[in-house]
């Protein structure tokens, strides 16, 4: 899964060091800053403070105020302004500093940054990166752990991707930054302090494709994210049950790998995805609709959603009865009807 | 009542020296830089010094609260207390209030229970107080997003003949927003009696005023709007108190909506996880306690003879109670029950709400099940 | 289907004339602001020129300028400041002109229309109602023809709803108006000009409940707004064919109306969804999932999804050939293995 | 080069009398009215009178192809060829503009052809010109979004130290839009060389700017961003090309962003689908129409001897010529071709997409195959 393979045009890699997921994503930015001056990074609290989460820190230091800057309080001109910059040749990589502070930016998003490539007839592209610290489990306060994914998710032109661990974090924002396309580059906020060894620069598998992370026969679990630690759990205790589970990171939520995926499925025969946001227009629905449509005759029970409920996203003291446990996940598996 | 009277558009630029009616050494100010504002009376200074007290020992016993863990997070009002509580002891009991999450001290002196303000920042839920009850909306995180529902309240009162007035505060930050912007327009041209404060505590975060606007004073753009701009001292709670108090009747007469910017600083961090030494100088932290709104008052109080020292003893007592009250109110769990999670989203449940909420009624059936073994377990050994 | 009761507070049905869709709004939104003077109307361009659909047409005249106006042109403004009015007790019937131009209003609608009853414990509700002429299909240039649900009906809090006939429309309308919950209220462009003979007030189904238009055996069509005629028409043309075509039109879409649905499944064992949006994260993932679920032994085939290509809505000239049509919605039906 | 220089805000009030050069008789204005611009010389003048005019006959014979239906839509600017055109005309090569639906006319003036302009309209794509080529971003149509575009443009090339300027065009009721107040306050902040033409032409399709706006200009609003802000006779194309030229110089040399409001009117409907009859009256386009800014250009530029019967017959078959060619080109259909649907969406064609294209293919050939056979049945029968 995690190739380790050098870029070609990288320094070589370094021996391996413990790094967070936000320590990733930083070395990632210092990288791509290094490697292409076109790559400038802006947005709410980038600056000097490194970014809420600190997935900025001490960029500004060594690249100066030309290359990564505060900007004024306000999504959309942040977007608009990116949509402009990248017009001109430059490779913008704004924050936005939650899923639901990207809101005021809705229209830039949909009806410029995902629809350029195409009004233009592929004259104009978008060379952009919209990072977004997603969804919940950190005890936020309300409008802090919205999962937007499904908004992006539904528009046309939009490649979104999140990953779920240190170097996909790195290698994904990277492959990112270099698309020609926009892409809206989800990090899992309750993950960022997870940590792996690595030697960078790490290359894992393409951004666009889904990758088994653990293998298993009996159940095909499809997470992304924040989720794939709760799908590797659940497997693993599972197995002392006696339940081989399957694991796939979807990693590309749009576009979606059917292929790594329905390898799967069809050898499980089930099939169940796993997100914090609601139930209703979730991307699960995407998942199981299209799992369904291409494995239907493969599956021994539909493909089941194992999600937030139909509600607003709770308040820090009740996000644990909303979010999906690996307990939760093991006990919706029960509710199939296991006759093998 | 028709809505289409003309009004004329006031077109003038602020003075770029800030409104003052007491100088930071307490004295008065009777030069131009008073706008033409009188200063309130020793009776209205005496309570706005004593609720800006305890508004104050309040906001640093929550602090020390969150610190402790008891809060999920919570947003200091430090060193902003004249206008937290100047212009928010402009307004009646029947007007209505909307805050950020930043001003949680002009709730309480709004007369909100501590427990009802704190309740969101615990982590509860996501608002605690009935709005309607104190006229006050819930505190607003998106931000400048409440400006609009001030303004929308407004008309609808308006056009009810409903004489109130609608005030709405907004960090420095936040009037970078396009929703900044759409709120003071359409305010402007229903002409609707809103009292705009703009709090320029001069950082959103760690983002210096500099890099948020070029104007010379935010109060500068009230221009834009052809409405009425005060760019006021902000740790001058006299001024905050007149102006804003003009505005609130100027507002109550027909005369539309007012744009005020108080010019002040944010002593605390921006919030518990904020860590400001990343972006700031002490020294200009000392800077800014040094032009202490609560000191400034108190020495014109006292060289006026309106502080005694038992008036100075019972109101730090008093606030010593609030501080107290809030200790006991915040170091007790409330009970709450997941399944509430259920019951406000719709007006009438969807069966597909219900079933979820049935499978979540007996997941916590299991766990307690399970919780009465381990204990019954526990208690057999 | 379309019972013709009148409401307990109404005058006595006139007797039928013909009506337009847009007509029967029009006359829904009178009837609402002659009933209740809380209801206020404003948007851009609702004022003399009576909306560029007409739907308010002389609504100004007969109710004057502090019932309904004209507002400065923002759409974040505009919701903003319904959600103050409703907070009030006033019930905003506010216009967005076009899907694309609701975009601007995203954060408004998504974190305070919808989640301002959960977030006061229900003590603050918003009554009021968000109509949106929706869709394509009437030859407009680019940022005309959006399709929006999907975005919408991902948010927990929003009732969506989307009538296809001139007697529904007034029905949901005035029910929408009524209701105590905040609407999404979506109006076929593509449709206002289609006919009825109507009497006044008219009731039909609730706007929660989905409803069976034609009835069939073989296969169920599960369309909504513009797509239900094309249902019609399909399964009249199947209907030569030999092929028996069940149409139920959504109507709700959120809630969505798992029972009337589910019924006529399990009578056809087959489904096939149609709408415009794009397929992928397009509301009819949400239908073919929990179809799935929920009648998944039922199903002799997967469920369908016969809807635009995930690309954006095509100028003019070519949205032709992006609009499903009874032809491609035959000729999809083809490709399923019909073996009885 | 850092961009951190310190930058002084511009903070005076436009002056309410919009600026003007040639008044409507022709006549030059030597008055305060002038705000100290020159009038453009007469060779300038004289090009922006043929440039004015041949816009003119095209848009006419646009709105005319539209009511023949040969366009889906047509946004006409008839009457406010001052703006469109000075303006436009007061930018370089190097420069970037960023126009709206409205300002095919400039495009024009640009050089940009006029079936590629027009190619949107037609609906045979969303946009039909080369950017790059002409260093003009697609025409927008969700309002005001387009600004933004423009000052990200300004700032990465200052970035690059790549001296041009960006100028984009906006409508008076785009101005109420949040984008609007974010465009020009991160133009301000960022000192960026943009300049903003808002096109007043009085009306947001049916709304009166009164409902738009409570100031007593549009141009008052770069008080609040700390910019210069220019009132200008939008019907006056001396004044329009001067004021504007000047702001791109400022801009060009450093100077931080303008913004420039024309006041004109727009003659026609906003587009072939508006019934204008129903908002306003036929006697004010009629005023307007008295106020027409190519007659008074030519009033002036006769009166100097500086436009002969020759060069009058001239400019006007130049025009002619361009009516004819457009007619030319919008009266012959394009050839579509359905499958280029699914070529501009992503750099890389996604699986799942190709799949969708092939079924599209096979719907094509199956329908071309039935056209084939019905065809042959024809030529049979
Ligand atoms: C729309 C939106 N974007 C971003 C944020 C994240 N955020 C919360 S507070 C804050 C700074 C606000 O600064 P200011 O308006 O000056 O208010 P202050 O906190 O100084 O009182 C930011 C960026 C938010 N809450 N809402
Ligand atoms: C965000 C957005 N909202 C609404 C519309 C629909 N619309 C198109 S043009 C127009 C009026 C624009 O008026 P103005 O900005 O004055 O420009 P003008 O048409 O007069 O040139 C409206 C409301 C839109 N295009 N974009
Ligand atoms: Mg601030
Ligand atoms: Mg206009």
């Amino acid at each position: 899964m995690t190739a380790t393979t050098t870029r070609l045009d990288a320094p070589a890699a370094s021996a391996p060091t413990q790094l967070t997921m936000a320590g990733a994503l930083n070395a990632a930015l210092r990288d791509a800053m290094a490697a292409d001056d076109r790559v400038v990074v802006y947005g709410e609290d980038v600056g000097p403070l490194g970014g809420v989460f600190r997935v900025t820190d001490g960029l500004q230091a060594q690249f100066g105020e030309d290359r990564i800057w505060d900007s004024p309080l306000a999504e959309s001109g942040i977007i608009g302004t990116a949509v402009g910059m990248a017009m001109y040749g430059m490779r913008p990589v704004v924050e936005m500093q939650f899923d639901a502070f990207s809101y005021p930016a809705f229209e830039q998003m949909v009806s410029h940054v995902a629809k350029m490539r195409n009004r233009t007839k592929g004259r104009m592209t978008l060379p952009m990166v919209v990072r977004i610290p997603c969804a919940g489990a950190i005890g936020g306060v309300e409008h802090h752990s919205d999962s937007s994914e499904a908004y992006w998710t539904s528009t046309p032109g939009l490649t979104v991707v999140m990953p779920s661990n240190p170097a996909d974090a790195y290698s994904m924002l990277r492959e990112a930054i270099d698309s020609n396309d926009p892409v809206v580059f989800m990090e899992p906020k309750s993950r960022y302090w997870s940590k792996a060894a690595l030697a960078l620069p790490v290359i894992t598998a393409p951004m666009d494709r889904a990758v088994v992370v653990r293998e298993g026969t009996d159940v095909t679990l499809l997470a992304y994210g924040p989720t794939v630690r709760t799908a590797l759990e659940a497997a693993d205790a599972a197995e002392a049950e006696g339940l081989s589970i399957e694991v796939v990171d979807l990693r590309s939520l749009s576009p979606f790998d059917d292929e790594t995926v329905g390898a799967s499925v069809r050898k499980t025969s089930r099939a169940a995805v796993i997100h914090e946001a609601a139930q209703f227009g979730g991307y699960g629905a995407e998942v199981a609709a299209r799992v369904t449509e291409r494995n239907f005759h493969h599956l021994a029970a539909p493909v089941m959603r194992i999600t937030g409920f139909d509600i607003p996203y709770p308040s820090p003291k009740l996000e644990e009865h909303y979010l999906p446990t690996p307990d939760r996940v093991l006990a919706a598996l029960d509710t199939w009807e296991w006759d093998d | 009542m028709s809505l289409n009277v003309e009004h004329h558009s006031v077109r003038a630029l602020p003075s770029e020296k800030p409104i003052r009616l007491l100088d930071n050494a307490g004295h008065a100010v009777r030069s131009a830089a008073s706008g033409g504002f009188e200063l309130p009376d020793l009776d209205t200074l005496l309570e706005l010094y004593r609720r800006m007290v305890v508004a104050r020992r309040f906001d640093v016993q929550v602090t020390a609260l969150t610190k402790q863990g008891r809060l999920a997070t919570y947003p200091s009002a430090y060193g902003q207390e004249a206008c937290e509580i100047g212009a928010i002891s402009a307004i009646e009991a029947r007007d209505w209030f909307f805050p950020t999450y930043r001003d949680s001290i002009a709730l309480l002196t709004r007369g909100i229970e501590p427990a009802d303000i704190l309740l969101s920042f615990r982590g509860d839920w996501h608002n605690g107080y009935d709005q309607y009850a104190h006229r006050c909306a819930s505190q607003t995180t998106p931000l400048a997003t409440q400006a609009l529902h001030a303004v929308g309240l407004a008309h609808a009162a308006r056009l009810r003949q409903d004489p109130i007035v609608t005030m709405t505060y907004l960090g420095d930050g936040a009037t970078s927003e396009g929703d900044a912007h759409e709120a003071f327009n359409f305010a402007a041209v229903w002409q609707t009696p809103t009292v705009f404060l703009v709090q320029n505590n001069q950082f959103a975060i760690s983002v210096p005023l500099a890099r948020q606007t070029h104007a010379a004073t935010l109060a500068d753009k009230a221009v834009g709007y052809g409405m009425p701009g005060y760019h006021v001292d902000g740790n001058d709670v006299a001024a905050i108190y007149a102006v804003t108090r003009a505005a609130v009747d100027r507002a109550r007469s027909g005369g539309g909506p007012t744009l005020i910017e108080g010019l002040t600083y944010r002593i605390e961090a921006h919030t518990n996880s904020d860590d400001p030494t990343r972006y700031r100088q002490a020294r200009d932290v000392e800077h800014w306690k040094r032009r202490d709104p609560i000191e400034r008052l108190e020495k014109y109080l006292v060289s006026e003879g309106a502080l005694s020292e038992a008036a100075r003893t019972e109101i730090a007592d008093a606030a010593e109670a609030v501080a107290a009250h809030t200790r006991d109110v915040m170091t007790t769990e409330a009970d709450l029950d997941p399944l509430e999670l259920f019951d406000h989203v719709y007006e009438r449940p969807r069966a597909s709400l219900l079933e979820q909420r049935a499978r979540l009624e007996a997941e916590l059936a299991d766990a307690a099940t399970q919780a009465g073994h381990r204990n019954h377990a526990g208690a057999a050994r």
